[in-house]
């Protein structure tokens, strides 16, 4: 079907994209739409498929940002094993704040993660001899195999393929999922929770298992961020960057794959064309944001969908 | 000695704890009657500190009635946002609304930045720095007026919920709202009210802190903070949760900060805080959804 | 008909602070049985059905299933035990369209996983044929087989009951629990239901049933057991027990035992 | 409100700038990037800032301008006070505007973060940031306005123990590198000269009450409480709270932190608190009227130490570029700056090798709601 055919136009287009431009400010933009894609498709996890709501989800952007600048700055590693090693990190963290805080479902949890994240910035804003507090980790070393091997990313348009790398494969993940037994159980838990325990799915366990795997996979974000952007501040942890992540993923379109990425895109390309606005810029982007959500409630997906008439066979969301 | 510095820092903590409930208050009531999460709600803190002094400055108030005009001032705006970022949606998916009021929030943060600039500003107040001595004890006849005024609003508000007509057809809308719309609840009706005694809590809470500290464009972020983590240790809905959870987060984070470490004092307070939800999820006095 | 228990719960008792809503129920249910629990409003029947489903836990009793203790165990590990439950309000998932429903409800006797779907291997291939074919099976069980693709909140009141028992059927319980099946149903709806429930049990599916609607009582149970203020009053083929002396006290006046 | 229309004004110019200035003028403008937190809670700070370089960017464009008679344009980014968006700005700046140099660097962690996306490449002025490391881990065209925490620290204990009359002092500081610094520093000076620092105690940066900190402090019954606080609007409620408290002592304020903005909002609060500045507004420096005359003229704040530090960052920019005779030639326009003195609005200053500024430092203290420098 058309699918055939889109999805490999979309991949080539995605390959092709950072040799349209010479303009290295426009690669940069570029890393920063897919470090969005990757962190807005791992909240999709928990907003889309689990259909949890968490407030808390910068806090492991962060928690993988600064594993990775301390694994570089105290052992000098700066390749993959930190990347893995962020994600286990945040992950772990992951793992127990779901643990805790699952027990409970709907705006509680939503509030609880935020206590969580705010407890997480505080610790990492005040505990200085490991994370050198609100000056942050500057001069981290960009990203390698192994580190201290020499081999060192240091062009936006490498970030760029690495990361688009991750992004392919983690919506292929989310594909993957939304076939697969398991899938099935996240969307029945979020449709109806009573009604998928009585079908033996353990309504928890699968929250859970959603929960663990979008923050591992901020965790990655956080540290392809880190070696980046080659500086890592609390800042990351802030509201600016959930609220940031929240819209990306609602604006596009929950329980989606393409639309936590439209999102992205929207959220890095409007901020930028806005700039020229100078003081206008972040109210015309919050009305432009307030009037999408009043009059498109499905995100940008959903327009798609209305253009083109019928539902998409592969609809693994409900608005 | 001793006690004087503890008796002190409980009762900057109480006053603290009070600009948490009213600020709490307001976000409660909208979560518990309408089911929505107004992440917007501190900007109408903000806008009622602003327009506190705005009152003083431009109209030539005395900072009382100043403080009056301001908070019917934003309740009324209270009309205007419902009508267009909350009514419109209440159909809608919960994270939508959310977002709306997302969108709200930033739109209030950056239009107050833009219009009321983005310089911080004193809200003068006859009491802020006149002094209430007790024994050794000192306190600013202003945080006096926060905590007095705090306590008559809040139970003048309980009186309303549970006698008057609106009141009742609030409670019902928030036990069930198809329910209440059947049996004649103007819902239109109870949406309004709601969101102007929210907001105009919200902008109360604005002006009596205004004195205490400076104001700026994006105080309102700070104060939904805050208010979210009273009304999720309170219970979400629940108004007397959101009186006992503001003075316990104000009263702890200020013997955290005055007998364990000011820089974390947050931090034990939330952490206080998941202890209590690890022993009552739906906090003190609420119900939650469980898994 | 074997004489195999399935299902025994004995003196199961339930209290709500100082009313006692439940009071030492003793029941059991054979294997290939459908057994009915019928009682006034208000008289215990749905809270005896949320115990035994796991949704509350009992004050005192045990529940015992194929022989395995499983009192206040939760609903989802009763389920993978075999034992699967309807609600007494519809529901479904709602935002989902009539097959992915059923799908979803095939997860208790399938196996692969989310990492065997990113490989797309053998096992997952054959596991996922079977899953449409057996979802599409339970539809047509149901008559809703040219409905696969409406969403569930499409259909109507009726399509979505059946909705239910597809469900429930997919996931391939051995006991199934159906919490008033009929509630809000028509006569001719009511009809097509007990042949449906007829039909469930030759498909080897144990079947309790709480019920209001006497017609469809008397019209499929093998069994009948009176619920009255918590306490089981009587117990026996349909026939007797609507004769019995006790069972038409408890209901006259209320409500007439033929209505 | 009239400012505001100015900025908006000044807004849409800046979007016009590039058609109809070039229109205007025969000759290309010299376009000098800045990079400061024009919204979030620095918004205040990035302001004043930047006002403080567009009275002098119009004095040296009245003037005639630069290189033969080029103007110079002001590019404004907003780092909304935060590394990330600074290093993007700075990318923006660089690789997408072009522009010929960059001032920035107002708040420490940026500097900090956005020097490395300018190291080597563009001529980066950094103007509040009092972090050591921005100099010390600097490059070759970075260049620092504002003295180091350190010199600050120098400096100001020696007044500490010599002008006021203390024995003990305690500390309320903000919790970040630069407070941290601060305090060590101060320690260490004060208790040379015999002064014993009998507490400490940090406070976050997006607190708003100090009342419980205050309380403790107050306890300590110090002679001196030394407010280390970077943030206006913070800054003002912890003097007010202070005063509220009922502490008798004497107040200092940190280095570098005192303006007419807290002065305004602090009251009667800062009556007679001391602090040091490299900004004395009521020096006799011809150069510092003109500049503090052309910024009435523009503005309705008053001008700032912040703002005096942009328009000095300009004028030095204007004098090497004319005297490197091009505004791209980096090597030649940073040897010009290190080559020798200049004479500024905030007086004398000279760089040393790694960029560092040494000029001078006023003592200045509150009186009758005016900063006013002390004199020996």
């Amino acid at each position: 079907m058309s699918r055939k055919i889109t999805i490999p136009v979309i991949l080539l287009a995605a390959l092709a994209l950072p040799f349209m431009t010479a303009n290295t400010y426009f690669h940069h933009l570029m890393v920063l739409w897919m470090l969005f894609s990757l962190l807005a498709l791992s909240l999709n996890v928990i907003i889309g498929y689990i259909g949890e709501l968490s407030f808390g989800h910068a806090a492991f952007f962060g928690i993988g940002a600064y594993t990775a600048a301390i694994l570089g700055m105290h052992f000098g590693l700066a390749g993959i094993p930190g990347i893995l090693l962020a994600a286990i990190v945040a992950g772990l963290f992951g793992f127990v704040i779901g643990y805790v805080s699952l027990r409970i479902v709907g705006p509680q949890f939503a509030i609880l993660t935020l206590g969580f994240g705010s407890i997480i910035y505080t610790i990492t804003n005040y505990w200085v001899d490991l994370t050198r507090g609100p000056m942050g980790i500057s001069n981290i070393q960009p990203l390698g195999l192994w580190g201290g091997d020499g081999i060192a990313l240091t062009s936006a348009i490498g970030y760029y393929y690495v990361i688009l790398g991750c992004v392919v494969a983690f919506a292929y993940a989310c594909h993957a999922l939304m076939s697969s037994r398991t899938g099935r159980a996240f969307i029945a838990t979020r449709e109806n929770a009573p009604l998928a325990a009585s079908l033996g799915i353990d309504v928890f366990r699968m929250k859970l298992l959603g929960f663990v795997v979008a923050t591992a996979v901020a965790g990655v974000g956080g540290a392809l961020y880190a070696h980046y952007l080659t500086v890592v501040t609390p800042d990351v942890m802030s509201m600016q960057y959930v609220a940031a992540l929240i819209i990306m993923v609602i604006v596009g379109g929950r329980g989606t794959i393409s639309g936590p990425i439209i999102g992205a895109l929207i959220y890095v390309a409007l901020l930028e064309a806005l700039r020229a606005l100078g003081p206008l810029r972040l109210v015309i982007f919050a009305a432009l944001l307030t009037a999408s959500v009043i009059f498109l409630p499905g995100g940008i997906v959903s327009l798609w969908r209305r253009i083109t008439g019928a539902d998409t066979p592969h609809q693994e969301g409900a608005q | 000695m001793d006690y004087v510095v503890f008796a002190q820092q409980l009762t900057n903590g109480l006053v603290n704890g009070m600009t948490y409930v009213l600020i709490a208050t307001g976000l409660t009531l909208v979560f518990g009657v309408l089911h929505i999460i107004n992440f917007a709600h501190g900007e109408f803190y903000m806008l009622g500190a602003f327009f506190t002094y705005f009152a003083a400055k431009l109209l030539g108030l005395d900072y009382i009635s100043a403080a009056v005009v301001a908070t019917l001032g934003v309740a009324v705006l209270g009309i205007f946002a419902n009508r267009l970022f909350f009514w419109p949606l209440r159909k809608e998916h919960e994270f939508t609304v959310l977002l709306s009021s997302l969108g709200l929030a930033l739109l209030l943060t950056n239009g107050g930045e833009l219009i009321f600039g983005a310089d911080p500003k004193y809200v003068p107040s006859p009491f802020a720095d006149s002094v209430f001595e007790v024994g050794q004890l000192i306190v600013t006849q202003q945080r006096v007026l926060i905590f007095v005024v705090g306590a008559l609003v809040l139970f003048g508000l309980n009186l309303f919920i549970r006698h008057s007509r609106m009141g009742k057809m609030m409670r019902a809308t928030a036990q069930n709202p198809e329910g209440a719309a059947l049996s004649g609840v103007n819902i239109r009706q109870v949406y309004t009210v709601t969101f102007v005694l929210a907001c105009g809590l919200a902008a109360l809470a604005g002006a009596l802190v205004g004195p205490t500290a400076m104001i700026f464009p994006t105080v309102g972020s700070w104060a939904v903070l805050k208010g979210f983590i009273v009304v999720i240790l309170g219970g979400l809905g629940s108004i007397p949760g959101a009186l006992i959870g503001g003075l316990t987060l104000g009263v702890v984070e200020s013997l955290a900060g005055g007998y364990i470490s000011l820089g974390f004092a947050q931090a034990i307070g939330y952490a206080i805080i998941i202890v209590v939800l690890l022993w009552r999820p739906q906090g003190l006095f609420g119900t939650a959804r469980r898994t | 008909m074997s004489k195999e228990t399935i299902l025994e719960v004995s003196g199961l008792t339930k209290a709500f602070g100082g009313l006692t809503a439940v009071k030492a129920v003793d029941l059991t249910v054979q294997r290939g049985e459908i057994l009915g629990v019928i009682g006034p409003n208000g008289a215990g029947k749905t809270t005896f059905f949320n115990v035994i489903a796991g949704s509350l836990p009992p004050t005192s009793g045990s529940v015992r299933f194929k022989g395995n203790d499983c009192t206040g165990m939760r609903a989802d590990r009763m389920a993978r035990l075999g034992m699967t439950r309807t609600f007494q309000i519809t529901s479904l998932f709602p935002a989902l369209s009539a097959i992915d429903n059923v799908r979803a409800a095939t997860y208790r006797h399938k196996k692969t996983g989310w990492a065997a779907a990113i490989l797309r291997n053998r096992a997952w291939q054959d596991e996922e044929a079977d899953v449409d074919a057996e979802a599409m099976r339970a539809l047509e069980f149901v008559d809703l087989g040219k409905r696969a693709h409406v969403n569930a909140e499409a259909l109507s009141y009726g399509e979505q009951r059946r909705l239910e028992i597809a469900i429930a059927i997919a996931a391939k319980p051995e006991l199934l629990l159906l919490d008033e099946p009929a509630a809000g149903m028509n006569p001719e709806e009511g009809q097509r239901l007990v042949s449906m429930i007829k039909r469930i049990r030759d498909e080897g599916i144990s079947i309790l049933l709480v019920e209001h609607h006497m017609r469809v009582v008397m019209g499929v149970c093998d069994r009948v057991a009176v619920i009255d203020h918590g306490e089981k009053i009587a117990e026996g083929k349909p026939l007797d027990v609507v004769n019995d002396p006790n069972v038409v006290r408890v209901y006259l006046g209320r409500e007439a035992v033929h209505a | 409100m009239m400012k505001r229309k100015y900025l908006m004004a000044a807004a849409a110019a800046v979007l016009l700038g590039t058609a109809f200035g070039a229109q205007a003028q025969d000759k290309e403008p010299v376009r000098i990037g800045t990079i400061a937190p024009l919204s979030g809670p620095g918004a205040f700070d990035g302001q004043l800032a930047v006002e403080g370089m567009e009275a002098m960017v119009e004095i040296v464009n009245e003037n005639g301008g630069i290189l033969d008679g080029r103007m110079i344009e002001l590019v404004k980014y907003d780092d909304k006070g935060n590394p990330e968006e600074g290093v993007s700005a700075a990318k923006r700046a660089i690789e997408q505007d072009d522009v010929d140099a960059i001032v920035g660097g107002w708040f420490s962690s940026v500097a900090l973060t956005m020097k490395e996306v300018t190291r080597d490449r563009i001529i980066n002025v950094m103007t509040s940031t009092q972090h050591p490391n921005t100099t010390k881990e600097g490059h070759k065209y970075l260049f620092r306005l504002n003295a180091t925490s350190v010199m600050m620290s120098e400096t100001y204990a020696k007044f500490i123990c010599d002008k006021m009359d203390i024995e003990t002092i305690a500390f309320i500081t903000i919790n970040d590198d630069y407070g941290r610094l601060e305090v060590e520093n101060y320690e260490r000076l004060l208790d040379e000269c015999g002064i014993e620092v009998l507490g400490n105690e940090f406070y976050n940066k997006d607190d708003t009450d100090f009342t419980t900190a205050l309380t403790k402090l107050k306890a300590l019954d110090s002679d001196a409480i030394y407010v280390s606080a970077i943030n206006t609007a913070q800054g003002a409620t912890i003097y007010r709270q202070i005063k509220q408290s009922g502490y008798k002592g004497t107040t200092i304020a940190s280095a570098g932190n005192m303006n007419p903005k807290l002065v305004e909002l602090s009251g009667p609060a800062l009556e007679g608190v001391y602090s040091v500045s490299l900004f004395a507004p009521d020096s006799d420096s011809e150069k510092l009227k003109a500049w503090m005359e052309q910024y009435g003229e523009m503005f309705s704040n008053e001008p700032s130490f912040i703002g005096s530090l942009g328009a000095q960052a300009v004028e030095l920019l204007a004098g090497a570029m004319d005297e490197a005779g091009s505004a791209r030639d980096y090597d030649k326009i940073a040897e010009a700056l290190r080559g020798h003195e200049w004479e500024t609005i905030l007086g004398t200053i000279n760089f040393d090798e790694i960029g560092q500024a040494m000029q001078n430092i006023y003592l200045v203290q509150v009186k009758d709601g005016e900063i006013t420098s002390v004199n020996e």
